[in-house]
């Protein structure tokens, strides 16, 4: 049973919706965050296949609900994990190959799914020193990426002010020119819409838009022009089974606001 | 920092490799570091961070360190606020998403009073590895293309002579020091690490010395029982330092949890006057207590209590 | 053998990594062998060999398999004979040193009937280590100036962009197949191994495919109690196949010794005529017995016994 | 007390002189055979900080008298170890410098310390396959070597048929011109003597001769001009404690013929 909308938050519309975008059997790299909490939630409801891979090491845990991990280098990430590797091997495993997704959030996004984490305005004098890359650049660089973020004006912007973490560069083959022939971006869900790239040019473009989201909205929440076809559809609204699973996971809200 | 083989191996075969006792006091081990050293961390974030040493470092009014670990917390705020040193190489540093991003950081950072090199994750990795094996560089495929790449300038691409792929080459990073905080350890450094062990093996083998903090000191003859679990050999390791609760109020895989209210108390600190904050709370956990258990009395034993029994709670699944 | 990082990614992306059962029969595992493949052996020497996966090739009459080892004993010779393949990658090929020189090695090669390939120890170790991190070589610092990197075609040598030094480059090699024997893994594929690890960790990940074979069968809760124990994850195990005894006549660390008087029979049996002494053994061993148990009782239960008693002796100390 | 002359067999003399050459706390990386035994033997007598290094990844055990391992990738080599590595692992400590000794035996060696394990013969078409280089080559390349082999004109020859682990190559730079910047051949001790190499050309000397000895007997057992300087020295025989420690480790012969 869907819920109405209005019954649940952004944050929890956004951490839903990103969940749905994994498929059951995938082996997901997933951020510290929503992502984390995300992909817990999809192994709860669809996805009960879904092995989590965490950055500090984790191979295949049980999240326990209400015992989150602050960082995805604490001890509650190893819960019933299948197998514990160095930070090290857990990011050549992307390199390798073994990996179908990185799920990361991001605080600053452009057209072509470039991710900024590093600074905001230019790097040799900041207005703000953001925390960095951690293991995203290396995630975005080698495996299909899934990003979850809120749809706003100023992070979605036409060029980000530092490329963190690669998605197609400056569009076209730039992106495999420059070495990086594997991976790339391949959704950005927000709590207004499900966005894709376009496979020539590399520019992000609308899919899905969420219940009772216009085009217009999107794009008012976006600093760059989105491709929005006429055939756009329109994604499921949270059903009450995937709330009460996300909230029987973060009860302390530690993420989802 | 990218030595000559022959420098690193000089300084290595210079090193005492034999079986021998080597415990000592946090002061002592002071002594193996010298101002204008590059250290490096073991531990990721807020687990197994050698806070211990840390604080006797900054004590010791160590000056001119440069700093290297996969992932910083709230000891990258008090190695620049407390002025050891004002060069941090990491991927990502702030106290944890859930407080934010650091303010100590920015303010250090954005007023240019220190330093954050940043290198993505693995390159990190692969570079300790690197020093580890005894190889000037290792060949990776990320960081190309991304201005976190443009902004460093001791990478290289070049061709692979194999395949003709594009392939970047990140240098070796041989610490002068590495710090590493461990469960137990004998006291001639053989090390046993439980749970997630980070860049930590990488490390000690980099580096031209090593300084064990341990939750315990255990005999040679329990090491020699499982010697598959030993992850540091003893030859590797200059000094080593029983310190309980050394890396608190960070954690301790299978001993305790974050000290988490403490963590609050310190992010709330630093929230709206960073540099006034993480000075106070240097004054206080830092410079006032007369040793290291004065620094536990001060977190509180209400606080440890609680996070050995978070702590210990991995075992019960 | 090294393929391009896009067709590696693609034989990678490919395979079911979901957490998913792969439990089966020797026989079975040998459809996971294609005539033609490269396959990497667990293990060295006379230890932790996957004997019990071999025999089932040799008896499935494969053919044109290559094969790669850290260290090639008895398990050559009997890849020769049987002629499911006619060339070894190895650093060193005979019995065991106390056995004196394989006769019936030196007769398959100065005959030029079959290709002892040699590389230097760390070379192989370092060939794997490339293929399980993904990248298309590794630099190292040995087989320069030496006749061992003369004979082959496939290393480079370049000069460090960093220091200037000499350094050698060897391939990634990405087997087709990999042969484990481990102590015990769970239905999915995670294994736990006690004691040498050898090469197998590196051949695991670098391997296009993986086939298990196990003492013992354990549960995956079994495994979640100690992750930090696992050393194969399932996602990179294509099959599961559970033998006991499955590396004898070697040895399995913490469960049996070498069967010593086996290996003596062995070798005196082709010391004098040796294509004729291995195919005696081939026949009796090999093609005789109905099943693996067969096999074990023609070795005899009393050297089982013996094996099994000195190999458990390892924990008396 | 040391023995008399002909009280002990040309491998036990092997053993005895080849244990004296390793020095107290030295990290030693010891192959199977005879090496394996007179570090062992070193450890029971004058240098018990020894710590051996096997190939097979072990790291500071403590040999069981009467259990030698038939190769060092036995679990018997790991009986009371320190710790246990990957065979890579163990093979990269020599490269990064953590090793004092390679010690190694020989089956030929020539006037510049290359050795050959590999082919007797023409590589291509060779009268004997020999099993190989094993860890030889990486660590002859890698450490100071110290080689234990009987003294016979087939095993020291002008020009190894095939250089499988390197010594001074081709003498004078040609080591370390090829890329090989550390290490080198340091003693080769043998059943006659104790031999080492001048620092400029490389090339084999005698510097000690076991007592009883003479330099001709060294040179006629030597398939090259080795010199012998006026000022060489005499090595002690096997004391009864030597012998006794020997024969003690290894009662069944296994490798003491």
């Amino acid at each position: 049973m869907t819920t109405e909308p209005g019954n649940c938050t952004a944050s929890e519309l956004l951490c839903v919706m990103s969940a749905r975008a994994l498929e059951d059997g995938q082996v997901v790299f997933a951020g510290v965050g929503i992502p984390l909490l995300a992909a817990t939630l999809a192994q709860r409801m669809h996805a009960p296949g879904v092995t989590i891979l965490f950055e500090g090491g984790t191979i295949g845990p049980h999240v326990v609900p209400g015992e989150l991990p602050p960082t995805t280098n604490e001890q509650r990430c190893t819960r019933k994990a299948n197998m514990l590797v160095s930070i090290t091997e857990v990011l050549l495993l992307l390199q390798r190959g073994y990996v179908d997704v990185g799920f990361m959030g991001g605080a600053q996004i452009d057209q072509y799914g470039n991710l900024n984490s590093s600074f905001i305005g230019s790097a040799d004098d900041p207005s703000v020193r953001l925390p960095g890359t951690g293991g995203g650049n290396d995630i975005a660089s080698l495996t299909k990426m899934i990003v979850a973020m809120p749809q706003e004006k100023r992070r979605f912007v036409e060029k980000v002010d530092f490329v963190t973490s690669p998605g197609y560069l400056t569009g076209g083959t730039s992106r495999v020119d420059s070495g990086l022939v594997a991976g790339g971006m391949y959704r950005v869900v927000t709590d207004l819409a499900v966005l894709g790239f376009d496979d020539g040019t590399g520019r992000m473009k609308v899919l899905d838009l969420h219940p009772g989201v216009t085009a217009e909205q999107v794009q008012e929440n976006t600093g760059f022009e989105l491709s929005i076809g006429p055939d756009v559809g329109v994604t499921e609204l949270p059903t009450d089974e995937e709330l009460a699973a996300l909230r029987h996971l973060d009860p302390d809200k530690v993420y989802i606001a | 920092m990218t030595q000559s083989y022959l420098d690193l191996r000089e300084r290595t075969q210079a090193r005492d490799r034999s079986l021998r006792e080597k415990v000592m006091s946090l002061e002592e081990a002071c002594e193996y570091i010298n101002n204008g050293d590059h250290v490096a961390l073991g531990g990721s974030t807020a687990s197994r961070t050698s806070m211990a040493m840390l604080w006797a470092l900054i004590r010791a009014k160590k000056r001119e360190l440069s700093f290297s670990r996969s992932i910083v917390s709230t000891e990258g705020d008090l190695i620049f606020a407390s002025g050891i040193g004002n060069h941090i190489l990491t991927s990502w540093f702030s106290q944890g998403i859930i407080w934010g991003v650091s303010r100590v950081m920015r303010h250090y950072t954005e007023n240019k009073l220190a330093r954050f090199e940043e290198w993505s994750h693995m390159s990190i990795g692969l570079r300790y590895r690197a020093g580890a094996m005894g190889v000037p560089f290792m060949p990776m495929r990320s960081m190309m293309g991304s201005d976190v790449a443009g902004r460093l300038d001791n990478l290289k691409e070049m061709e692979c002579p194999f395949t003709g792929e594009k392939i970047m080459l990140v240098p070796a990073l041989n610490p002068d020091v590495a710090l590493i905080h461990v469960q137990r350890c004998d006291s001639f450094g053989n090390a046993q690490l439980d749970g997630l062990t980070f860049m930590d093996i990488d490390i000690a083998m980099a580096a031209n010395r090593v300084i064990l903090t341990t939750e315990r000191i255990i005999s040679n003859d329990q090491i020699r029982r499982s010697p598959d679990q030993t992850k540091i050999p003893f030859f590797a390791v200059d000094a080593v330092v029983e310190v309980p609760y050394g890396s608190a109020p960070h954690e301790c895989f299978g001993l305790y949890e974050p000290l988490f209210s403490h963590m609050d108390y310190y992010a709330e600190l630093t929230r709206k006057d960073p540099a006034a904050g993480v000075n106070e709370y240097l004054e206080k956990f830092y410079y006032g207590p007369e040793n290291w258990t004065e620094y536990l009395e001060l977190i509180g034993l209400g606080d440890l209590l609680d996070a050995a029994r978070r702590g210990r709670s991995i075992y019960d699944d």
